[in-house]
Parts: structure tokens; C-alpha cells; sequence
């Protein structure tokens, strides 16, 4: 028995399930209650779980991402939302230089089982302050998780592994993603958030992306089946750890690689995925490796100008021929 | 002549006339913007500031040529009231490249070298950093400029306000900070994001100046900024406005309202200030019914040709894409 | 009895000679903290306490042990007063694994989840979010607990302090901000870094009950913390505590205090809390001569064991570099 | 002629120089004046052009970064510090999507020439909180210029260069490299800000470097020397832009190279410049490219800890010989 449902309503669903089964969980951020929040991912539970569990903040995301980050040393189960990642910088030092850090710091004494979820990526033309994806700067930081659910199943299970985790999660959801629909198995649970998993099998080349770019992979291997080109999709998951092992099996098998990443090109993750294929598989590589990134220019607002600085679906074809040389 | 006579407005028919059309523009501009969004001409985020032009209109009233405007992403009615061309801020709405950031900007990035139009930010409290530093810059350079910097009530809760509103009083620098007091940030309620609810008090803890208006009144806040201005314009260092005020739209495109009754904006909805100005006016004989019926034909047809520039517009060149990241170097 | 006499300090000789002791162990810490630096067996920064101890041990007097504390880089005292064991503070001092945080964290990170010491934290401002956090846990798991939160007033220009209070004063958490008003933030005087130089105003402009202390008078201190806890911990809010003082040494040990007269320090040396206490209550005979030397004596004896322990204590094992990023998971 | 200076006096050099030429510019952040600079960068230069243009400022960073940036557009040309990059994060939100985005996203109408300096790097003992690198995440935003001095010529040098620059440039100064002593030219003046050098030629393979570890390459450099093997080292200068022709030139000479870079391994720039040459210089690569970076921890305080995390030289000499092959 499976259901369809959109991701937005998996993501709630997953919410409510952490609601209803940890006591200690709370949900917070600017307009989560009242307003139904921004992507209308938290509507209906304002009633349902009360204004002390969805908690309505003031514009201070430094003050509440930091809050969240005590409240979680105090003994809660945060899960603390940044809208998108646009106004995560505003938190990033609490994020960086606390939730990340404090364990280490003190010499394991304190854990900080926080999730802080965001919105990311463009594709909505809401221009350059509102259309970043900067995953990777997250996947830097030592001491934290990232995991990024492309999925209906992912969004209903990746919640609850995450508010297991004794240390921070970051969950990005790209933007594009909510009004997607997907079938959710009955007994669809959580999920494993430290592995890759392949979406698609293909011995020619590897496809490894993750978030919102999964799709964009997928029809583009669908046109690539059809030109007798059979692309092995990598689904990353999780952005931090990598899941190595995975990755490297399919390059292992295909010799080949594409990366679709929708971060700017310069310093994206896809360059940290090219580069470990590399030391790791370097003498079964039968070419270079490709990426397929976001050019490197502030998102524009117009609809034709954003297209052409994404990753699209003829850009990962055409670097996929290039890499498979047909 | 006093210093507050100065600031005081003279009430001539053509002053009143020109405030009621000002008005009158953005309203019908922003109406027809809610239009063309359901056409999908316009796309992204389109916040609407109707119910709120008073304000813009009535603070730019102060402002001389040289000064510089920040704004936020509902800052349509401050950029047609600080006199960008009505076309050019259409073609901007519809992404074309006539428009005034050549479609890079959308509705949330108008921006204009001409007019010293600084923005358009979409980061809450992101523009009054640069407020400040646009101050500094006419201060150090020993220039009487003034800058004025809106934002909505919301942004008093994010740390940028406090930092700059410190720099600003405490570097003596010629800023207005307009506070747009519209009750809601978003779907959050002042009282939900504020434990001093009374903003203005905010500005007392910077031993910076403040006052309070109605915000749905533009002659009184054209009066408030005035004097305000004047002042900052003197050496007095900057000043705050609380403009007391109501959005009668949605906070976007994407919003229910569920956080508001439908009772509390019919009734703010009563002192619409375009209304409000009207009925004054036409009672105390500085507008005659002419001037409204010449202004509604006046706005209808600069709307239409506005309408017809965007539509007609060409695209930017996708060949462009990367042009504008860097500037060119000059040749030394 | 009614709560403000619950409050107040009783003025027993244990009491008097359990404070002196406290301002002494912290000074006396310190003073070889500055001698182990020059010979360079503690390292990276050091930021000395020495002229501000009433002020930790003063507000100390008033938590429980259930209560949290949150500090800044400036925190051995915090640490000691707290009751971390001053061999373990020193081993840290040290870098050693028998350290408070094994070495990991240094002079600035002075961690200890026994006393419920949330730091040491190195970036300005950085620890008040955290503080209403922990605040914001014992709110919702109803515990009558108190979180202490100390920082500079150097502080309150940053944005997380004033992101910090409005959440604590919206939503009444139980927190005590305590501001350690030390005129300074490194070469940077009160009055140039703030345009309102009277601190305690930013706490009425977020409707938080705010006390001025002299933070050189260890009775007024406790006896005004007291008061403070006492009312968070009836349900009362948060509450806020300037605390008067000033360091009588360089900010960190690489600081040519260039922007300030020797004369203001000798000034403020005149006030030093541990010699003020001890002339007050020997006059007062609330302490004896003997007791200032078993003090003394006691004092030096834990601190010579302090530095015989940080001396034998291991290094901690390169092989346990990457252990402590991640915390194990449970099997499920 | 030359004279021995410290990188330190270099850097003021730099900046006297740059305030007596410009009238426009002026030096901002917090105790740059009073107190003399926190690395006493600064230490005298209020006496000489008054608390107006060597200003200090509050504890704000968002504040008056912010301000600089604005001052700019205003017409000034700011050179705004920020202590260290460590505090940076409460002030990426300006930069990012300010100083870097308005340009763009004005259409072109404005320019922000701003110049910021930080300095970076652990090796002091400062700990988790004082001790980052992350210059890589500012070479991954498009509409800055990152460089990264790691010579007194450079601290001399890229400073005026930087403030022609009709865009925001990040100077990023490694704190180890303060008390460095070098020979300065008589007439040392503006160094070019967009290409790398080769700092030691060599043909066994490229040592790429950049700020405080090029001095560690610069000595693993010797000892393979001694061992027989000739390593040239290219010192990157510029982050942003990459100086691909510089660094492909060597590459394609030696076939091999080695990434030094101190910060943490995973998303590191050395990512950016291995997935590079592996784009560009596939073909002509004997090995896979090694990294040496910091360990992915939160730097530790105790000496041997820190140095454990960090790139030192006898890991840089491994990794070279892993790479050479003997
Ligand atoms: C830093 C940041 N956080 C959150 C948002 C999302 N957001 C956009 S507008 C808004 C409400 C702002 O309210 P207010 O400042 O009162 O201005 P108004 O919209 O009422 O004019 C929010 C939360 C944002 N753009 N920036
Ligand atoms: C965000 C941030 N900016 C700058 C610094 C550098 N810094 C360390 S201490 C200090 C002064 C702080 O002064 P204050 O808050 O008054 O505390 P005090 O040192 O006087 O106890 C500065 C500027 C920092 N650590 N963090
Ligand atoms: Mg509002
Ligand atoms: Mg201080």
C-alpha cells in the first residue's frame, strides 16, 4: 500500500511524527505558526501541537539558531528552521563557531542534538539574495551532518534519523522539490542518512548529484538511454560525511563520472567529488571528470537569464557525451 | 523664518495635487502588478505596499535630488515616488532588459544610479548597514547629503538594526531611519516578535531623535520628515520616524492571511491614505474634483505606456550573463 | 520574611571568609596564570580577571547548583567561582588531558558539564543566544533553573547581544544578563564605541528589569544578584546586572595599553574588591587577621597542587586528535 | 637597494602609503586606532592621519562592514578590517549579498570598492574559535577577488593594488606571517593581483600553495631537494580568479602536483584545484593529485594537537614522494 503525496506533506508528516513521538522536540523559526510557514511546510500545526512546540520568532536568526543550540545543550530536541539558506549567514557563526565546535572544544563533554533545516536553491526567479546553495560551505564544517533529501521517502524518514543524531543535522530541502509528488510506501520510516543510494542503474558513466538536481539527472538519462548512453545515478544523501564507498563503487564500475551540483562552479561540492574520485580511483578512469555546476554569477531574476546560469538538463547530457565521448 | 516653519508644508492646490497623484501612481501600479502576476508576466516574489504610500511619498517630499534612498523588496512605491520612471520600474517587474537593473533585480532589486536609489534588499535589516556607510561617505566627504532608510518593523529584531542604528548615532551621521510600522512581519505580530512594542523607544536607547506618525496621514509625515531632514541636514546627526501604518494586501503572492482577521484590515482599510488625502482635500478646497479626475487619467495613461514600454521590451542577451559580475577594469 | 530579606547576604564570618577566599583563589590563579605565560607554558591568548573577581564570585553566591553559567574568553574567575577544581582549570591553562576540556580549548574554552559551565566563548557576543537557549530548555522542561550570562559591555554593540535580550524579555526566560562594565573593550573606551554610554538603558528598551551594581563592592554585587535570581527564579523574566568595574591589567597579554592613563588604572587599583573587602570586614570584624592568612595560606597550598598537577599531567594522544568531533551513537 | 622589514611593517607600508596617495581612503574596525591594531598592524598610524580616517569602530561587524561597503558606493575607498577571519561570518551576509551581488544585480549601475582585510590561519594556540581558513569560501563567490599575500613584496604590494580595483577585493593575511622578515625592493610598488608565481622551479612536480603554508612548502621543497627530487613551487597570490594558465604551465611540465592548503580537507580550495588540473591536464597527469590539508577537526589548543591538525612539513615531504613515486 503506498500513498501519493507531495514532499511538502511528507516533510510535514515527518514533523509531526517527531512532535508527537519525542517530548523534548520543538519546532521553531520566523512564521512557523501563525502564518503556516514560509513554504507552508508547518500549516495546521500551530493547532495541533501549540505555540510553545511551534514557536513563532522574531526576525533574529543569529539569536534563534543560537537559542536552538542551547536549548539543545539544555536538553530539548530542537528543530530549528532558517527559512532558506539565504539568511542562514546571519547564524552561521553560531552554527560554525558553537553547534559545530563545542564538542570538540570541550573535550566531549557536550552534545548538541540540534536539526536545522533550510530551504535552498533557485528556480523560482526570486533573483540573486534568494536563490543560493551553499551546501558545500556547510559540508566544510567539521562536527556537523548535512543531508539533503531528494525524495518523498526522504523527506518523511530523514527527519526522525536526524533528530536521533546525538550531534547537528542540517537538512537542506531544495525549494523546487515541495510541490513535487511521489508514492510513500505505508510503513515508509526513517531512513539511513549516512548513505548514497543509486536512483539508477547504468554501466557508462556515474551521474552523482543529490537534492533538487536528482531530476534534472534523470531526464537527462533518460535522453542518454535513449542515445544508448546508460548513466549510473548517485544520490548522494548525505553532503557530510561523503559516503566514499558508494561513490567510488559506481565510478568503479562505469569509469566514468558526471557531477551536478547547483552551487557556483568555483569551490563547489562537485570539485570536492571530482577530486576524492580522483585519489581514490584515478587509475580506472578512462577520462576526466565533468561537472555540471551553476555559473558564477548572482542569480538573475529574469526567467531566461536564471535558466541559463543553472545546471539543465542539455548541459548534463552534453557534458555526459563529452565525458563518455558519443 | 523659523527652522520649523521652513520644514512646514505649504498646502498650495499644486503641492496637494502632486502628493495625491504620487499616491495615486503606485496604487495603480502595484494593482496592476497584482494583475500581471496572475498573468505571469511578473514572476518571483511581489510584495505589495498599498495602503502604505503615504509614507514614501510623503518622506521623499524631504529628500533633494542629491540624497540617497535604501529600501527593502516592497520598495516599488519608493522608487516611483523617488521618481524612477514608471516604465523602466515595470520592464524591471517583467525581467526585460529596459528595465531599471536591466531584469536582473526583479520586483525586490530596483535600483537606480540616478536618483541615488540604493535598493531594494531583499535580507531583512540588510540595507541599513549600508545606509549608514552611504552617510558616512557624505559625511567624510563634507557634503550636506542625506540618506533615508526604510524598513518594516520587523527588521527591528534582527541585530543589523541595533548595529547600525549605534554607528549611525554614534558617528553623528546624516541618516533618516523610517521605520514602516505595519503591524505584521510577515505573519508575525509586533507583539510576538517585540517585547517593547513601542518602537519608537528603541531609538531613545541610541539618544537618537524620534518621532512618531501616522503613517496613513501623508501630511503629517511629509511635516515629520521635513523637520526630520532639516535637522539631519543641519549637523543635527541622524533621526528616526515611526510611521504607523497597514498593509492592506497580503505580505506576498504566497500568503493566506490566516494570521489576521478579515475585520482588523477592512477597518485600517478605512483610513486608506489616498482616500483620506481625497476627501480632505476636496473639503478644504486644495484639491478640486477636476485634479482627481485629471490625475486618475493622468496615472491610467502613464500606467498604460508603462505597461506597453515592458511589454515591448527586448530581453537581456543571454550572451550577457556574466557581463555585469565584475567591472571592467579601466586602462591605467 | 519577605523576599528581598530572603535575599539579602547574612554577613556571617564563613560567609565574609568564603568570599575573600573566593576573589583570592581567582587572583592568586591568575597572577602565576601571567607568570606561566612568560615561561611559556601556557599559551595562545590569556585574558586576565584580575580587578573584576567580585563580580563572578558576587553573582555566583546567588545560583544553585542546578543553574547554568555562560562566559566569555575573560573566564577563569567564572570558572573557579563556579567550583571548577582549579588543578583541572590549570591543566587546561596548560593544555594537558587532564585539563577541564582536555586540552582541547585552552585559557578561552574552560568547559565543565559537572558545574553546567557552558564556556569560554572567543567570539564577542557569541554566548548570549546560547544562554537563552539553555534558558529557553529549562522554560519548557519546567525547571526552576537559572542561566548566569557574563560579557563585556564591549558586547552590546553586537547584534546577538540585542537578538539575545529581546528573546529572553519576549518570552520571560529565566536568564541573568550580567554585564561586566569594565569601561573598555580591548583599547576601545565606552564612549567610543557606543552612543549611549549608559548601558543599563538598553535593557529598559527591551522591558527588562535592570540593576547598576558596583561591581568593586563583592556585597553590593551578591547582594543585587541575589535579588536578581531570586525574582527569575519566582517566574519573573529575565533580568539585567551592570556590573561597574575594571581590569587592572592588559586586555591579553599582547596589549601595550596605549589608550589608557596609568593614572585611571593606579585609580581604580585604589578599589581593588579583595583589599576593599578585607578592610571593610576586619574593621567590621566580620573577618580576623588570622583568617586573611589561613586564607592566604590555604590559597597558595591549592595552587602550588594546581601547578604540580598541570605539571604531571599527560598530553593527550595525537591518536585521539579526531575523537571527540562526533559523538558515538547509541546502538539502536 | 633593498631593506629587511617584517611582513608586518609591510602591510602598514601598505597601508600609509595607500591613505597618502588616496585621499578618499580610510582604515576601519574595531582598536585599529587606540589600541593600535590587534596584530599592531596599525600601531601609530592614528597619530599620523587622525581618528577620522583610521577609525575605530564598535563591536559590530555586520554594522561597518556594512558601512564600507556603503561608503564605497558613497564614493570613498574603505579599507575595512576585520580583525580576523574568524569573526567574518557575522559579517558574510554583507558580502556576500551586497558588496559581491549588487553590482550584478543592479544591472551594472554600481560598483563597490571596497578592499577587506583579515587575517587568517591557526598556529598560535588560539583554538577552535580563533584559528580558521576559510578563504576558500570567499573564492567561491562570484563578483570578489580573493589574494592572500604570503611575501613581504605582496604585503607591500597587492594593497594598492587591491584599492584600484574597481570591486570588492579580500585580502587574507596569514597570522603566522606577521613577524616574517623579507628584503623589500627600494622601489617595491603595486604587484599584480591576478596571477600566481612560481616561487622555486623544479620538474618532478607543482607544489601549489598559498599564504602561511608556503613557507612549509618552501622547506619540504629543500628536503626533497636533498632527496633528489626538484619541486616547483607555485604560490596561487589570487584566489579568486584562479591563475589556471599559471598553474596548468606548471602541471604540464612536471605532470604531477601536491595542494598544500591549511584549510580543512573536505571542500577545501585544494578541491577546486585538483578537480582543475583534472579537468585541464588529464591527460598529461603520471599521478593522482595529493592534498595536504588541515585535519577535519575543530583546531585543538595544545601545541602538539594543533600541530597535529595542521599541514606541516614532513606530511607535505609524504605526500610529494607519494605522488613522485620514490
Ligand atoms: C534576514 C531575513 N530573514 C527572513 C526573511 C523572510 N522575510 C521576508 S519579509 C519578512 C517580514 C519582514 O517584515 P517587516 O520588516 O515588518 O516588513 P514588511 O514586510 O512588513 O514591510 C520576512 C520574515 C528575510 N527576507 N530576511
Ligand atoms: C565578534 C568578535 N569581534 C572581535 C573580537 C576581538 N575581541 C576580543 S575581546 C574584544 C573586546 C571585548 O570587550 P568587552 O566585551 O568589553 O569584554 P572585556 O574584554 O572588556 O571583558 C575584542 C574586540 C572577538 N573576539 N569577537
Ligand atoms: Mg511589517
Ligand atoms: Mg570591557
Amino acid at each position: 500500500m503506498t500513498e501519493t503525496i507531495t514532499y511538502r506533506d511528507a516533510m510535514r508528516a515527518a514533523i509531526r511524527e517527531a512532535l508527537q513521538k519525542e517530548p523534548r522536540a520543538f519546532l521553531m523559526v520566523e512564521d512557523v505558526g501563525r502564518y503556516g510557514g514560509c513554504y507552508a511546510v508547518s500549516k495546521g500545526l500551530l493547532d495541533e501541537f501549540g505555540p510553545e512546540r511551534i514557536r513563532d520568532t522574531p526576525l533574529s536568526e543569529a539569536g534563534f539558531v543560537g537559542a536552538g543550540i542551547g536549548a539543545a545543550l539544555g536538553g530539548m530536541r530542537p528543530i530549528v528552521e532558517v527559512m532558506t539558506v539565504n539568511f542562514s549567514m546571519l547564524c552561521l557563526d553560531q552554527i560554525l563557531n558553537t553547534a559545530a565546535t563545542i564538542r570538540h572544544m570541550s573535550g566531549g563533554q557536550f552534545s548538541v542534538p540540534i536539526v536545522i533545516r533550510m530551504a535552498t536553491g533557485a528556480g523560482r526567479q526570486l533573483a540573486a539574495q534568494h536563490s543560493h546553495s551553499l551546501e558545500n560551505w556547510y559540508a566544510h564544517i567539521p562536527g556537523i551532518r548535512v543531508v539533503a533529501p531528494a525524495t518523498v521517502e526522504d523527506a518523511r524518514g530523514m527527519l526522525w534519523s536526524a533528530l536521533q543524531d546525538p550531534d547537528p543535522v542540517l537538512i537542506f530541502e531544495h525549494v523546487m522539490l515541495y510541490n513535487m509528488t511521489g508514492e510513500l510506501g505505508a510503513g515508509a520510516g526513517p531512513v539511513d542518512i549516512d548513505r548514497a543510494v543509486l536512483r539508477r542503474p547504468g554501466r557508462d558513466v556515474s551521474l552523482i548529484t543529490y537534492g533538487g538536481s536528482l531530476w534534472k539527472a534523470m531526464t537527462a538519462a533518460q535522453e542518454l538511454a535513449a542515445a544508448g548512453i546508460e548513466a549510473e545515478i548517485v544520490d548522494l544523501r548525505s553532503l557530510r560525511p561523503l559516503d566514499d564507498a558508494t561513490i567510488m563503487a559506481s565510478v568503479a564500475r562505469t569509469r566514468r563520472a558526471v557531477i551536478v551540483d547547483e552551487g557556483w562552479r568555483t569551490g563547489s561540492l562537485a570539485a570536492e567529488i571530482a577530486t576524492r574520485i580522483m585519489e581514490q580511483c584515478f587509475w580506472s578512469l578512462d577520462a576526466p571528470i565533468g561537472r555540471v555546476c551553476t555559473a558564477e554569477v548572482p542569480i538573475p531574476y529574469a526567467r531566461h537569464l536564471e535558466e541559463a546560469a543553472l545546471p539543465q538538463v542539455p548541459a548534463i547530457v552534453a557534458a555526459v557525451r563529452s565525458v563518455v565521448g558519443r | 523664518m523659523t527652522k520649523d516653519q521652513a520644514a512646514k508644508v505649504h498646502l498650495t492646490r499644486a503641492h496637494v495635487r502632486g502628493l495625491y497623484k504620487e499616491m495615486l501612481r503606485i496604487r495603480r501600479f502595484e494593482e496592476k502588478c497584482a494583475e500581471l502576476y496572475t498573468q505571469e508576466k511578473i514572476r518571483g516574489f511581489l510584495h505589495l505596499y498599498i495602503g502604505e504610500e503615504a509614507i514614501a511619498v510623503g518622506v521623499m517630499q524631504a529628500l533633494q535630488p542629491a540624497d540617497a534612498v535604501v529600501a527593502t523588496y516592497r520598495e516599488h512605491g519608493h522608487a516611483l515616488a523617488r521618481g524612477i520612471d514608471m516604465s523602466r520600474t515595470m520592464a524591471e517587474m517583467y525581467g526585460k532588459q529596459d528595465g531599471c537593473s536591466r531584469g536582473h533585480g526583479g520586483s525586490m532589486h530596483i535600483f537606480d544610479a540616478a536618483t541615488r536609489f540604493y535598493g531594494g534588499n531583499a535580507i531583512v535589516g540588510g540595507g541599513l548597514p549600508l545606509a549608514v556607510g552611504l552617510a558616512l561617505a557624505d559625511k567624510m566627504l563634507g557634503r550636506s547629503q542625506v540618506t533615508a532608510c526604510f524598513f518594516g518593523e520587523g527588521a527591528v529584531a534582527e541585530g543589523e538594526f541595533h548595529e547600525s542604528m549605534n554607528l549611525a548615532a554614534l558617528w553623528q551621521l546624516p541618516v533618516l531611519f523610517v521605520c514602516e510600522n505595519n503591524l505584521y512581519a510577515m505573519g508575525t505580530a509586533l507583539a510576538i516578535s517585540e517585547s517593547e512594542t513601542d518602537i519608537n523607544r528603541k531609538a531613545e536607547s541610541y539618544r537618537m531623535p524620534s518621532t512618531i506618525v501616522d503613517g496613513m496621514d501623508i501630511v503629517a509625515t511629509e511635516n515629520a520628515a521635513r523637520r526630520a531632514v532639516e535637522a539631519i541636514r543641519q549637523g543635527g546627526g541622524p533621526a528616526f520616524l515611526e510611521c504607523r501604518t497597514y498593509r492592506f494586501r497580503a505580505h506576498s503572492m504566497f500568503d493566506a492571511q490566516l494570521y489576521r482577521a478579515k475585520a482588523e484590515v477592512e477597518a485600517w482599510k478605512e483610513k486608506c491614505p489616498i482616500e483620506h488625502l481625497r476627501k480632505w482635500a476636496l473639503d478644504a478646497g486644495s484639491l478640486h474634483a477636476e485634479d482627481v479626475d485629471s490625475v486618475e487619467a493622468e496615472v491610467a495613461s502613464e500606467l498604460a505606456a508603462a505597461i506597453a514600454f515592458a511589454d515591448s521590451s527586448p530581453w537581456e542577451s543571454v550572451a550577457r550573463l556574466l557581463d555585469d559580475v565584475h567591472t571592467p577594469r579601466q586602462q591605467p
